[in-house]
């Protein structure tokens, strides 16, 4: 049909009385109320300090604190490993799970890392990585891998690195879902006029499969980088920063001031001077959704 | 080009573990050397299990498929060369001109000759001008050319048609229409076009298989199916009204039908052998109907009188036998009597179960 | 013997789903096996299947009443908050994917940013607010929370789901004689019933599984939801009762896994919508 | 029941004039089709009708009473969306009882009338069925029941047919008039099929492009097309159009539109008041009889196939004329291969005659 409709039912918020106004209000009450207050709040925390109601003091404190700095190298680190484990894992697995009959039951056990709770998901890593007892070390020991013990959560130098492979196993599954729903969306017609055409499995993927879903997958790509930036759980679980502060992240660095220090004038500083790192990574995304 | 020939195929689709439904039963066609075929019936016929069979996407149960003399049941799709052409236009995410040269790079084709048969296809079909554009922003017309040049480049043995105007708007499905047509006559290739719609087969198909029930009803030429169905379903499904089709028993030399008789003396013998129940069909363009009785005419009644420009599309009823009858121009009125006769020549016999006798 | 290309993928496939398998199942299966194994054989890594098992770790004096508590908190928490953002979520998504004017199309844009922005950026700023409201260590601060940082997906998911929904049901319905408020509960819950699902998944999921604000918020031991007080087992400083710890994660874990299982298809269609459509 | 009048009403869309100063009246007790292409503004018309859709300028009146204003609840219409609109959530009768349970009506009322509309309508058998597990047909009859079973000012049908398989469309063409007929009432039917506006109205209005370009008794406007717009339009297949200048020969007069002469002395004494030199010619495609058959006072032309479009048991030979073409209408299956020459003749008094300047009717053949 042509013509768009006006439709009486696309409500005008002229007319308080109307349905849509009461429909929309308590969501704007949440909005402004529950999140644009707090930021606001929060601006305030960080522009001042424990003393002075208006100064660049908890800022200037931050920028220099060579933890902070590290902190946030770490988050950047933490958020581009994380998923490039959680994109590639998650693309062997979804691509060789769709060659496997029962693909779908299959899908649904393979999921269970992400069903089950955050917290238990990461102490299971903290026994498998444990020293004495984990698990990792004893079979490594056992079939000769390395005579060391490898101290995953204790060594500095890769700490971090275990940190981020135990938060990126849990959300794999998730990954494998998103890129199956992907190959999934995909109709049939396309690979059957590959076959037609005379490609092979590896240039019908790249060739044609994913362009096809190229753009969804950066979309959620880019999500993940957002949400991770926020990562706190992981650090808190199982090295609490340690050791010698050589996990601390962004989230972590500023529960420490907050709850340790009790200082809410340099946390919210420390969160307010990442704002730049989101609002980039957003305006990736906008710019990505706005694609064709 | 080549002869596409199908040796009594079966095919049973299996899903799950036990449930199998028989998509086609025994069919022998033969698609002659760059002929315009087409394969038609309602859904669910087996028309397009049957392409995909001769496409290779499905391998049949039982049967064989040969491309002039050689079996092609081994062979993969591309081994087969056969192009397709879906009903929503499949386009790769790059330009049209990757689109087209897509297949010629999938078998290794030196790039100074892709240039070349891209280039002579994209004129063929008319599509030079948008040959660097994105195919998302063209509109379903065009869409579906770009799909058709991709076909067409790699020269196949047989050209594939899923009901490829379904998606189209009235305008553009009449432009597509005359540029297959065009196309099948210049490069002399084997078409084969699935569709459920009647007119498009008509229009297009120098032969078309009417199928039912994964069994192929009647292999003819348009006219010839139009004017001698070999079934009640070939008569109805073929025409807009469906021929006339009224049941009578043979008594001595005549159908009786209740209010008037059909005079069949010049065949009573050959009738005997099919028992006494018969049913006469006669297209509703063919019944002729005057205000004024006339000889050998019959009294009917007019229950509705529906005035469609063109022509007049009348309900006539006698007894209890109801039929339609169309006049190009007529005052023929909702109630009025009428004398209705059914030219010899243009009456069909079939026996109860529907099967044509004469 | 030549291998077509085709088997050789098919080999490689299998073997792929092999190897995913233990690295993803078998960690899980060893971690709760160990709620039924003696303090011993849990640090002794070569009991890989112990010889015998107990169920002394879900009794006293290992497993304390107060880990009930703490799962029966995480439960009035996290329902507390998916019942109100459903309430609030699904009326406001289906009158901006019928919006008209600018103003609605803005919003839900804003909407859409609430949606992308990680709550622990908020949390200085959230937790003042609600000290000066003095909802700090109550139910209701961390409801509140959750419904904050919730309610924006599941109105995106209510907005985008409404497309499929032809506006010509809702004239129908007021052609045959109803009024707008009727559109809701006669058309808009029962048929945005799929997405409603998801919604309560999805926030349910996060609210249980959440520790930054229930951390900051709850202090009082009697208040704490599942994973604080599972952290005051903390390994680490004294010997842990990892026996103790494994129970207790078991139950807190069952309501998910009772949830996800039960609801499979519909969370797996709603990670599907859930991971921003490209269309 | 009531005469549902709409004055100058107009609306616009996105920049779009959708509806253009429409004044229209639909008769109490009459059935009025509104013809006219996709998106000429009948769905609109029907939307303000209804009151889903508020106007921008002029006012709709239910016999004398004002109902610009009043909400859809208040104006008691029933409504045949094209795309049926049944809730999917709900049996075949909630969605038929819906508009009597929204009017409060007793149980019993409702169950009794439910089931006698659905009797009507054939469609007794599938009233506790979801839509998504009834025919298409099947839908488009409950939407139809749902919109009749009420006591409605006005019944209105948007393109019921449309997404109709074409191939029953004519019995359920003729089973919806025998069933609107006995609903009585006052009908309004819109389409974009110039068949079924001939099949079934008592009036006519065409509308393009949000204009009602004309409005009267069926025969009236397929007789007398208002201006080249309608005569195009109002004609299945379309009518075929060409200019052309008026040229004297002897006392014989011609119009000359370069590929063709056709006489229109017959004509002059009509021609003549209008003083002007270029006009239209208008023929509808069934007018255009193959050579072979009877003709009087002929013109022949033998033409070239483009290409033959067969439609049911009838066949349009699309034929090339100068740069443009011709369409014949044959009651046959007959197909011409693209190419074929044919030679053709039509009565040069049955030919339309529009005045090029305004589009308007000049001479129209009296009716044969």
């Amino acid at each position: 049909m042509g013509s768009e409709k006006t439709s009486v039912v696309k409500g005008k918020l002229s007319n308080l009385l109307s349905y849509d106004f009461f429909a929309v209000l308590p969501t704007t009450l949440v909005f402004v109320v529950l999140l644009i207050v707090p930021l606001i709040t929060e601006f305030a925390y960080a522009f001042s300090t424990l003393t002075e109601p208006f100064s660049l003091g908890s800022i200037i404190f931050v920028l220099n604190d060579p933890l902070y700095l590290w902190s946030f190298i770490r988050t950047v680190i933490y958020i581009i490993i994380d998923i490039s484990i959680k994109f590639l894992v998650g693309l062997i697995a979804a691509v060789a799970l769709r060659q496997v009959k029962g693909y779908k039951i299959l899908w649904g056990i393979f999921l269970l890392p992400y069903a089950m709770p955050l917290v238990p998901a990461l102490y299971v890593w903290y026994c498998l990585y444990h020293p004495a007892w984990g698990l990792i070390n004893y079979v490594a020991r056992t079939t000769g891998l390395t005579s060391t013990i490898i101290n995953f959560l204790g060594d500095p130098s890769i700490a971090l690195y275990s940190l981020i492979w135990a938060h990126a196993w849990r959300f794999t599954p998730l990954w494998m879902t998103i890129l199956l729903a992907g190959l999934h969306g995909i109709p049939e017609e396309y690979y059957e006029s590959a076959k037609i055409d005379g490609a092979t499995p590896t240039r019908t993927f790249f060739r044609i499969t994913l362009p096809l879903i190229k753009r969804y997958l950066l979309l959620n790509a880019t999500l993940s980088l957002i949400w991770t930036s926020g990562e706190f759980v992981s650090i808190w679980v199982l090295t609490k920063g340690g050791p010698a502060n050589s996990t601390h992240v962004l989230g972590s660095y500023a529960y420490w001031y907050m709850m340790a220090g009790g200082n809410f004038h340099v946390a919210a500083a420390a969160l307010v001077c990442a704002f730049p790192l989101l609002l980039v990574l957003m305006a990736i995304f906008f710019r990505i959704l706005g694609w064709r | 080009m080549v002869e596409v020939r199908l040796e009594n195929i079966t095919h049973i689709y299996v899903t799950g573990r036990k449930t199998q439904t028989l998509a086609v039963k025994d069919i022998n066609l033969t698609f002659p050397h760059a002929s315009f075929c087409a394969l038609l019936g309602p859904s669910g016929c087996g028309k397009t299990t049957l392409m995909r069979i001769i496409a290779g996407l499905n391998i049949q149960t039982s049967g064989h498929v040969y491309f002039d003399q050689r079996e092609v049941t081994p062979l993969t799709p591309r081994e087969r060369n056969v192009a397709m052409v879906f009903q929503f236009p499949v386009l790769y995410e790059m330009n049209v001109y990757e689109n087209i040269a897509f297949p010629l790079r999938s078998v290794k084709v030196p790039e100074s000759e892709v240039k070349r048969k891209v280039k002579e296809v994209a004129e063929l079909v008319g599509v030079t001008h948008i040959l660097n554009v994105h195919p998302s922003t063209l509109d379903m017309g065009s869409k579906q050319k770009v799909v058709l040049a991709r076909a067409l480049v790699r020269e196949p043995n047989v050209f594939l048609f899923d009901e490829p105007l379904t998606n189209l708007d009235p305008l553009g499905r009449l432009e597509m229409r005359s540029k297959i047509k065009e196309l099948q006559r210049n490069i002399k290739t084997t078409m084969i076009y699935v569709t459920h719609d009647q007119a498009e087969a008509l229009t297009l198909a120098d032969k078309i298989a009417v199928m039912d029930f994964g069994v192929v009803v009647q292999y003819d030429e348009p006219t010839k199916l139009y004017e001698h169905p070999k079934n009640e379903f070939v008569g109805f499904f073929l025409g807009n009204p469906g021929m006339n089709f009224i049941q009578g028993t043979l008594e001595d030399n005549a159908i009786n039908f209740g209010e008037f008789k059909y005079d069949v003396s010049d065949v009573v013998e050959k009738l005997k052998e099919y028992g006494t129940e018969f049913k006469i069909g006669i297209r509703a363009e063919y019944v002729k109907v005057s205000k004024k009785p006339f000889k050998g005419a019959f009294k009917a009644k007019c229950i509705v009188s529906e005035h469609l420009g063109t022509s007049t599309l009348l309900d006539l009823k006698a007894g209890d036998k109801e039929f339609k009858a169309k006049l190009r121009i007529t005052d023929v009125k909702e109630g009025d009597e009428v004398y209705v006769q059914f030219p010899k020549e243009k009456v069909h016999i079939f026996n109860k179960a529907g099967e044509l006798i004469i | 013997m030549e291998i077509r290309p085709e088997d050789l993928a098919k080999i490689l496939a299998y073997v792929t789903v092999i190897i995913i398998g233990i690295i993803y199942l078998f960690p899980i299966f060893w971690a709760f096996l160990s709620a039924f194994k003696y303090e011993a054989d849990i640090f002794n890594p070569a009991a890989l299947i112990p010889t015998r098992l107990t169920l002394q770790n879900f009794f006293e004096p290992y497993f304390k009443p107060i880990f009930l508590q703490w799962i029966g908190n995480s439960f009035i928490v996290s329902a507390g908050a998916t019942i109100i953002v459903i309430l609030i979520s699904v009326p406001a998504g289906h009158v901006l994917a019928r919006a008209r004017s600018k103003s609605y199309r803005l919003l839900s844009h804003i909407l859409i940013f609430a949606y992308l922005f990680p709550s622990t950026f908020l949390i200085v700023g959230f937790t003042r607010l609600l000290g000066t409201l003095g909802l700090l260590n109550s139910y209701l601060g961390v409801i509140l929370a959750y419904v904050a940082f919730n309610a924006p997906y599941v109105i995106y998911l209510v907005y985008s789901y409404m497309f499929a929904i032809p506006v010509e049901l809702e004239e129908a319905l007021l052609v045959d004689g109803y009024t707008k408020f009727d559109i809701l509960k006669k058309l808009v819950f029962p048929l945005s019933f799929p997405v409603i699902v998801t919604g309560v998944l999805w926030t349910f999921m996060q609210s249980w599984n959440e520790v930054l604000y229930a951390l900051v918020i709850l202090n009082s031991p009697e208040l704490m939801t599942a994973p604080i007080g599972m952290a005051t087992l903390q390994p680490g400083e004294s010997i842990t009762p990892w026996g103790t710890l494994w129970a207790f994660s078991l139950v807190y874990s069952i309501p998910p896994l009772i949830v996800f299982y039960l609801l499979q298809q519909y969370y797996i269609t709603g990670l599907m919508r859930g991971a921003i459509k490209a269309a | 029941m009531v005469n549902v009048r709409l004055e100058r009403v107009s609306k616009v869309y996105n920049g779009k004039k959708v509806l253009n100063n429409v004044d229209l009246e639909i008769k109490d007790q009459s059935f009025t089709v509104l013809l006219g292409p996709p998106g000429a503004g009948k769905t609109t018309i029907f939307r303000i009708i209804a009151g889903v859709e508020h106007p921008d300028t002029g006012r709709i009146f239910f016999g004398d009473k004002d109902v610009t204003k009043l909400p859809p609840k208040e104006r008691q219409v029933g409504f045949v969306f094209q795309s049926y609109a049944l809730y999917p959530h709900m049996t075949a009768y909630d969605n038929i009882a819906s508009p009597l349970k929204a009017a409060k009506m007793s149980k019993a009322e409702i169950d009794e009338r439910v089931h006698s509309i659905a009797e009507k309508l054939g469609i007794s058998q599938v009233l506790n069925k979801l839509p998504k597990e009834m025919s298409g047909g099947q839908r488009q009859r409950v939407a139809i029941a749902r919109a009749l079973v009420r006591d409605a000012n006005i019944y209105m049908l948007d393109e019921p047919l449309t997404n109709v398989d074409y191939k029953i469309r004519e019995s359920m063409r003729i089973e919806l008039k025998k069933l609107l007929r006995e609903r009585g009432g006052t009908i309004a039917y819109a389409t974009p099929d110039p068949q079924e506006a001939m099949s079934l109205s008592d009036y006519t209005a065409v509308i393009l492009n949000g204009v009602v370009e004309q409005y009267g008794s069926m025969e009236e406007v397929y007789n007398r097309p208002r201006n080249v717009k309608v005569g195009f339009y109002f004609s299945f297949p379309p009518m075929n159009q060409y200019p052309g200048e008026l040229v004297k020969v002897g006392e014989k007069t011609f119009i000359d539109t370069g590929s063709m002469k056709v006489e229109v002395t017959h004509a002059m004494d009509v021609l003549e008041k209008v003083n002007e030199k270029e006009f239209i010619l208008g023929i509808r495609p069934n007018q255009i009889k193959l050579a072979t058959e009877p003709v009087e006072n002929p013109l022949e032309l033998e033409l070239e196939t483009i290409v033959t479009e067969i439609i049911g048991s009838e066949s349009l030979v699309h034929l090339k004329l100068g740069d443009g073409k011709m369409v014949i209408h044959i009651p046959s299956i007959r197909r011409f291969e693209p190419g074929e020459r044919l030679k053709i003749a039509f009565n040069q008094k049955e030919v339309f005659i529009f005045s090029k300047a305004t589009g308007e009717l000049v001479y129209a053949p009296e009716v044969g």
